[in-house]
């Protein structure tokens, strides 16, 4: 058991919260921040598992800079998204059709 | 490269384009749609004709290219093929002529002859398709030209029946395709050839052919309206006269006992489908499906249901015919294709125009038709009359060949199916031959137009007068040359000599 | 009652997941690695242009990954700037006179200025680069703009939609150039490897400040909608 | 000249989505349609290079494979880079003439549009299993941004369900490949192929491959993960829905395909590959039975589209550990059945959102009596239609037939009967939409003629989708094309 193999498990184990989390959370941010944990948990096992045992790799690394900024934009456009929606529906989940459009306070 | 090679192509061509150009042409358009209308039947009545000329003195129209890996589309026009597409390019020039006056000053004629045209071009093209997958191309697009005419009306029945029509025919298109396909993974892309493929087949692969068979009489047989899959035929009578009349008299019910034509001959072959044992049980379901159909037009009260019926029966004919091993009784059915169609088309036309004139539908208004319109019921009569069976007409050649044919094979009880279906006819057209001549008129007609000198208007007038005239002649002139019954014993000449 | 099993279902759907990955990162972790890309990377450091292996990666060696990284950023900005108000970005409730804040950003905003510079600098030899410095530098902007010093030129005119799309056309532009002479696309001719890299990386850091900025900031909603297709009758 | 065209097929669309980004709508639409124009002619004249010389690798940055990322130009890519051209090209023209260019918002429509255009590109081309995943982002989050562009509460709703989805499946995707690079230590799909035919499949990728293609199948909607695309294709704008439905789905797909054609073999299993058979089974009976039952136009052209993806998954089962011939029907017909639901789909929402556009209403009973007016956008709607329902002589029919032929080939019939109830099923939702366009009704007098240049571009692409059927052989002959396997050019 090295340290990067540990990590990957460590990043395993978050993918599987950030899973949970997506899955049963309702509120749109919640499930918003659990994506973000099940993503580092991606980039944790993307980094950890080949260092294992070739040692540093580079690619990887950059890989999951890019795949952070992926990540970021995602986020970005998500939270935009969300709160437009709930200053249009002054709703905070998916559960419900929106029918009233009284909105939120922004 | 030759002309001859495309001539099959042309003869699809002239249906397929007056039909796009309609389709632009505005509804306004009166004249300028009949006149493409009128001109491309002509046209197409021409190329037909070379082609039958070409095809009895051996000529070989054909085209091919590949369409998908290992699946040719092929046209190609034989003896067989010629029988069919003669008859609809004739029958679509009438029709187009009915159809105009028919259709004059009712909503959505751009639609109706767009669509009229597209289902003429795909019965051309299920006439000269060259092998079962080039067919079944042109009889899926049949099923889809037909619909937009079954619902024309938009009435809430028109579009039940519309419904019923698409369901029946779409599931026989989905089990015929089956069909095809393992056929086609059985054995490799097959094209008609007279006298069939399976005379020396694996014994191995006869357990597949017979499932296959059945499949395919299967799925052609919905628009052959075989017992029991005819239910949608009697509802599909809320059409127009025309469509009635060009299109479950000839195009669509038409298609599927030629396909089944097909498939018993150009497939199988004659001797392969008898040796696997399968024309005896065809036979049966034909026989029981002649009796059956004459049974329920008995007991309809509606002019055009009782013809619908009358249909169901008729075409069984054909399929009984060819069912019948040998080559006397399969003349009879392969002429009966062209004469029920010739007389069946009369009737319908001159159901046409007791609606449209006099605005009779059902049986018992018409009570002394016969004097208001002499022309018209002079016409049903002899349709009447030929389908019963009564010499010289065009039903009697049928019949008559057919039961030489019967007697031929040692197959007795097709006499007796023949002259019980005859006692029926006769028992559902007298009856009417009776009000329409020797009732007295009741006081007025449901809804009467005049038209001027004629008794109904000249377009509507004179495609009856010249069916029936075709079905005397057709009966009278049989041993000629390019008669019907002549062409019959050159397809069946072909068939059983390869 | 059902809720709770339902989540308890999930839950127990998660915790198989996660001892399935596990195992399967496990067995990975025992078997040899066929192929060693870092030792082929480090043969091939010396035509990158730029001596640390991680930038070289980022720019040069999957230059084309990058790019279309930051056309995914550059979607990000344009879909918050779409739904922005369309004549400011500016939130006056935003804009606080806390005076603890000004004073921190008098300190800060030079420092982080000057660490953005770093960052980028670093990023040819050590850990850094066009996004460490990008980030720092947003950040300075968000530091400010929570500060009370109005940014004028945070609006959706042409300004800020320039700025959004600088690094990615520089980008884009430096790729053409190399297909136009006849190489293949992205790729840039050895001699000039590294003076094109710092130059993207330059105007990448100020798009990417640029766009995580806007996203920022872009705070009040625009109240316009389209009516769905049809939806009105 | 290919290094050339391949520069401007990599180049064109991100430069446009740059340019169109400085300027408003209207002037926008200019520039894109010059754009258009431009990467029409760089598709077809790199679909013609590779029909002449064969395909060939095409090292990005002059690096290749393992170290450089490695575009694989085969006759398979350049067909579907062809396809994307014309049908995103179509939605394009049609977009610039339907949607309101004095909504302020509608300015990002053309930058959104070719961030789409260049994610689908680098997806067809794409041979880098990571590269493959930011070409999937640019993809979904465009697709994103032009679902929820100006929209109401509810067209946020169903894109933020859209990107949920989308996200979670890219994360499924990456962690896939997380694990393909820790055991193979490549990302190019060929070098890990090519490592896999002789040598054992080391244990632990099953995982890896399971979780790329779960990941893909979220994306492409493929049942019961199919929940977020209906509200989403349903409710943007129409240009949007038709882009979404005939192109982007299919990148997701078609990457799925590409792994399991390359991977399936060896690290797949007989159980998985029925397994996604069966699913795709019951999305083509479930999403017709819904599309059955939907009130509105657009969302029963939706759930076709679930529909008509679950076909594309028979390739799974149809290629696992069957003979070389039934594979390739199996491939052939999926191949087939890509290009003619994109065409036909694309041309039945172009022609819905017309037809919206003329009874003013998106309720299917709206359509009562139209037929009466021969709208074109009718016409084109039933011909898309055929295609769909797969009759011939469309390309859905040519697609239905090979699989067909696969099925009966591998002797897996069961197929069989999942094709031919498609068909009908298809055809139960799609009769459904003439029924009512023929209905006779008194109060439809009202009907506004959309603009001919609207009403032309749906019912070329629905001809296009009809006649692929005739055309077919040609068409597969294209991608049939020799490989040189060689490196960059």
């Amino acid at each position: 058991m090295t340290a990067p193999l540990l990590y990957a498990l460590a990043g395993a184990l978050l993918c599987g919260l950030g899973l949970f989390g997506l899955l049963c959370l309702s509120h749109l941010l919640r499930k918003l921040l659990a994506f973000n944990v099940m993503g580092s948990g991606v980039f944790l096992v993307m980094v950890g598992l080949p260092q294992h045992q070739g040692g540093p790799d580079p690619v990887p690394q950059a890989l999951v800079l890019t795949g952070i900024v992926v990540a970021i934009a995602a986020t970005a456009l998500a939270v935009v998204l969300i709160r437009r929606y709930y200053h249009l529906s002054g709703l905070t989940t998916l559960d419900a059709e929106p029918t009233s459009r009284e909105g939120g306070q922004e | 490269m030759t002309l001859n090679m495309w001539m099959p192509l042309f003869a699809l061509m002239t249906s397929l384009m007056a039909s796009l150009v309609i389709f632009v042409l505005p509804e306004q358009g009166y004249r300028l749609r009949t006149a493409v209308n009128l001109g491309a039947a002509l046209v197409k009545l021409g190329i037909v004709a070379v082609m039958v000329w070409g095809v009895f003195h051996g000529v070989d129209y054909g085209l091919s290219f590949t369409m998908l890996p290992g699946v040719e589309f092929v046209l190609k026009a034989d003896a067989l093929s010629m029988m069919f597409a003669g008859l609809s390019a004739v029958l679509w020039f009438l029709t187009t002529i009915y159809a105009v006056g028919y259709l004059e000053d009712s909503p959505n004629r751009s639609r109706f002859f767009g669509f009229f045209s597209l289902c003429v071009a795909s019965t051309m093209g299920i006439a000269l398709a060259g092998n079962l997958f080039t067919f079944f191309l042109f009889y899926e697009m049949l099923t889809l030209a037909t619909y937009p005419l079954v619902v024309h009306r938009g009435t809430e029945q028109a579009l039940r029946a519309g419904r019923a029509y698409v369901i029946y025919t779409l599931t026989g298109g989905a089990v015929l395709l089956l069909a095809i396909a393992w056929l086609q993974g059985l054995v490799g892309d097959l094209p008609f050839r007279e006298g069939g493929h399976f005379g020396d087949a694996d014994p191995a692969l006869h357990g597949s052919l017979i499932l296959i068979f059945v499949l395919l009489i299967a799925g052609l047989g919905v628009k052959a309206a075989i017992f029991p899959l005819h239910g949608w035929l009697p509802q599909a009578m809320v059409a127009p006269a025309p469509v009635s009349a060009l299109l479950h008299a000839v195009a669509v019910v038409k298609a599927g006992a030629f396909g089944i034509v097909r498939v018993v001959y150009d497939i199988y072959g004659i001797e392969a489908s008898a040796m696997l044992g399968l024309l005896e049980p065809l036979a049966w379901l034909a026989a029981f499906t002649i009796l059956y159909g004459s049974a329920r037009a008995l007991s309809q009260v509606d002019l055009k249901r009782r013809l619908a019926f009358s249909t169901v029966s008729q075409v069984s004919y054909i399929i009984l015919g060819i069912c019948l091993f040998g080559p006397v009784g399969a003349t009879g059915g392969l002429v009966h294709l062209l004469h029920q169609g010739i007389m069946k088309i009369t009737l319908f036309f001159c159901a046409g125009n007791y609606a449209e004139t006099l605005g009779i539908h059902r049986i018992d208004e018409m009570d002394g038709a016969g004097r208001r319109m002499p022309g018209t019921s002079l016409a049903f009569t002899v349709g009447a009359f030929g389908m019963i069976g009564a010499p010289p007409l065009a039903g009697f050649i049928t019949k008559w060949t057919m039961g030489t044919g019967a007697l031929a094979s040692n197959m007795d009880w097709v006499i007796g199916v023949l002259v019980l279906s005859s006692l029926l006819n006769a028992a559902y057209f007298l009856p009417i031959l009776h009000r329409l001549w020797f009732r007295e008129p009741r006081g007025s007609w449901p809804h009467e137009r005049q038209w001027g000198r004629l008794e109904t208007s000249a377009w509507l007038f004179w495609p009856p007068m010249l069916t029936a005239a075709m079905t005397v002649l057709v009966g009278v002139l049989a041993s000629l040359p390019f008669s019907p019954l002549s062409w019959a014993e050159l397809v069946v000449l072909r068939a059983y000599s390869s | 009652m059902i809720q709770a099993l339902r989540i308890s279902a999930i839950a127990i759907a998660c915790l198989m997941f996660v001892a399935g990955l596990a195992a399967s990162i496990w067995a990975i972790a025992g078997n040899p690695l066929p192929e060693s890309l870092p030792q082929l990377l480090s043969e091939n450091m010396s035509r990158s242009g730029v001596e640390h292996p991680v930038t070289a990666v980022l720019l040069n060696f999957r230059s084309y990954d990058t790019l279309l990284e930051i056309g995914v950023l550059v979607i990000a900005g344009i879909a918050g700037i779409s739904m922005a108000k369309t004549t400011s970005l500016e939130d006056p409730e935003l804009r606080t006179s806390d005076s603890l804040l000004y004073a921190l950003q008098r300190w800060f905003v030079p420092l982080m200025l000057v660490l953005a510079g770093y960052l980028l600098w670093a990023g040819a030899d050590r850990p850094g680069g066009a996004f460490q410095a990008g980030a720092v530098l947003a950040a300075t902007g968000v530091l400010m703009r929570l500060g009370g010093i109005p940014m004028e030129f945070i609006r959706p005119g042409l300004l800020l939609r320039l700025g959004l799309a600088l690094g990615f056309t520089v980008f884009l532009l430096v790729a053409l150039a190399s297909a136009i002479g006849g190489d293949a696309f992205l790729a840039y001719p050895p001699a000039m490897a590294k003076t094109l890299i710092v130059v993207i990386e330059s105007v990448l850091t100020l798009s990417i400040a640029m766009v995580l900025l806007a996203l920022f900031v872009s705070a009040p909603v625009n109240d316009a909608e389209d009516p769905e297709e049809g939806g009105s009758s | 000249m290919t290094l050339w065209l391949m520069a401007g097929l990599l180049f064109t669309p991100l430069a446009w989505a740059v340019l169109t980004l400085l300027t408003d709508f209207s002037r926008g639409r200019l520039v894109s349609w010059a754009g258009i124009l431009v990467q029409v002619l760089v598709s077809l004249g790199l679909w013609l290079a590779v029909a002449r010389d064969g395909g060939f690798y095409y090292g990005l940055g002059g690096w290749d494979a393992p170290l450089g990322i490695e575009l694989r130009v085969d006759g398979l890519a350049v067909t579907f880079v062809l396809l994307t051209a014309v049908v995103a090209g179509a939605c394009g023209l049609h977009a610039g003439a339907y949607i309101d260019p004095d909504k302020p918002w509608h300015r990002y429509f053309w930058p959104l549009f070719w961030f789409l255009w260049s994610g689908l590109n680098a997806v067809w081309l794409g041979g880098d299993l990571f590269n493959l995943y930011v070409g999937l982002e640019l993809i979904s989050l465009s697709a994103v941004g032009l679902v929820a562009l100006g929209g109401q509460a509810g067209a946020l709703r169903a894109s933020l369900r859209y990107l949920l989805a989308a996200l979670l499946g890219s994360l499924a995707y990456l962690l896939g490949v997380a694990l393909i690079y820790g055991q193979f230590g490549t990302l190019s799909i060929a070098g890990v192929a090519t490592w896999l035919s002789d040598h054992p499949v080391p244990s632990g990728s099953g995982m890896a491959l399971a979780l790329m293609i779960a990941g893909l199948a979220l994306k492409t909607a493929l049942f019961p993960l199919h929940r977020w695309l209906p509200p989403a294709h349903g409710i943007a704008k129409s240009p949007v829905s038709a882009l979404l439905s005939a192109l982007v789905v299919k990148a997701s797909f078609y990457i799925a395909a590409r792994l399991w054609l390359e991977l399936g073999q060896p690290i797949g299993s007989l159980a998985a590959a029925q397994l996604i058979g069966l699913l795709g089974s019951a999305a083509v009976v479930w999403g017709s039975w819904l599309a059955c039952r939907q009130q509105r136009l657009k969302q029963v052209v939706a759930y076709s589209s679930v529909a008509q993806i679950g076909y594309l998954f028979l390739l799974f089962p149809l290629t696992f550990s069957v003979s070389e011939t039934v594979s390739l029907q199996a491939q052939q017909g999926m191949t087939l059945q890509v290009i003619s639901h994109a065409l036909a789909k694309a041309a039945m929402f172009l022609a819905a959102g017309n037809l919206i556009l003329s009874v003013g209403s998106n309720r299917v009973d709206a359509l009562a009596g139209v037929s009466r007016f021969l709208p074109f956008s009718l016409f084109s709607f039933g011909l898309a239609g055929v295609s769909l329902m797969s009759l011939p002589p469309s390309g859905g029919f040519a697609a239905k037939w090979l699989l067909l032929q696969a099925s009966l080939g591998s002797g897996q019939w069961w197929w069989v009967l999942v094709l031919l109830a498609g068909g009908l099923l298809s055809a139960a939702y799609i009769f459904r939409i003439y029924r009512a366009s023929f209905l006779e009704s008194s109060g439809t007098d009202q009907f506004f003629h959309p603009s001919r240049s609207l009403e032309v571009i749906p019912l070329i692409l629905a001809m296009l989708a009809l006649g692929l059927g005739l055309a077919s052989d040609q068409v597969l002959t294209v991608m049939a094309l020799p490989f040189e396997g060689e490196g960059a050019p």
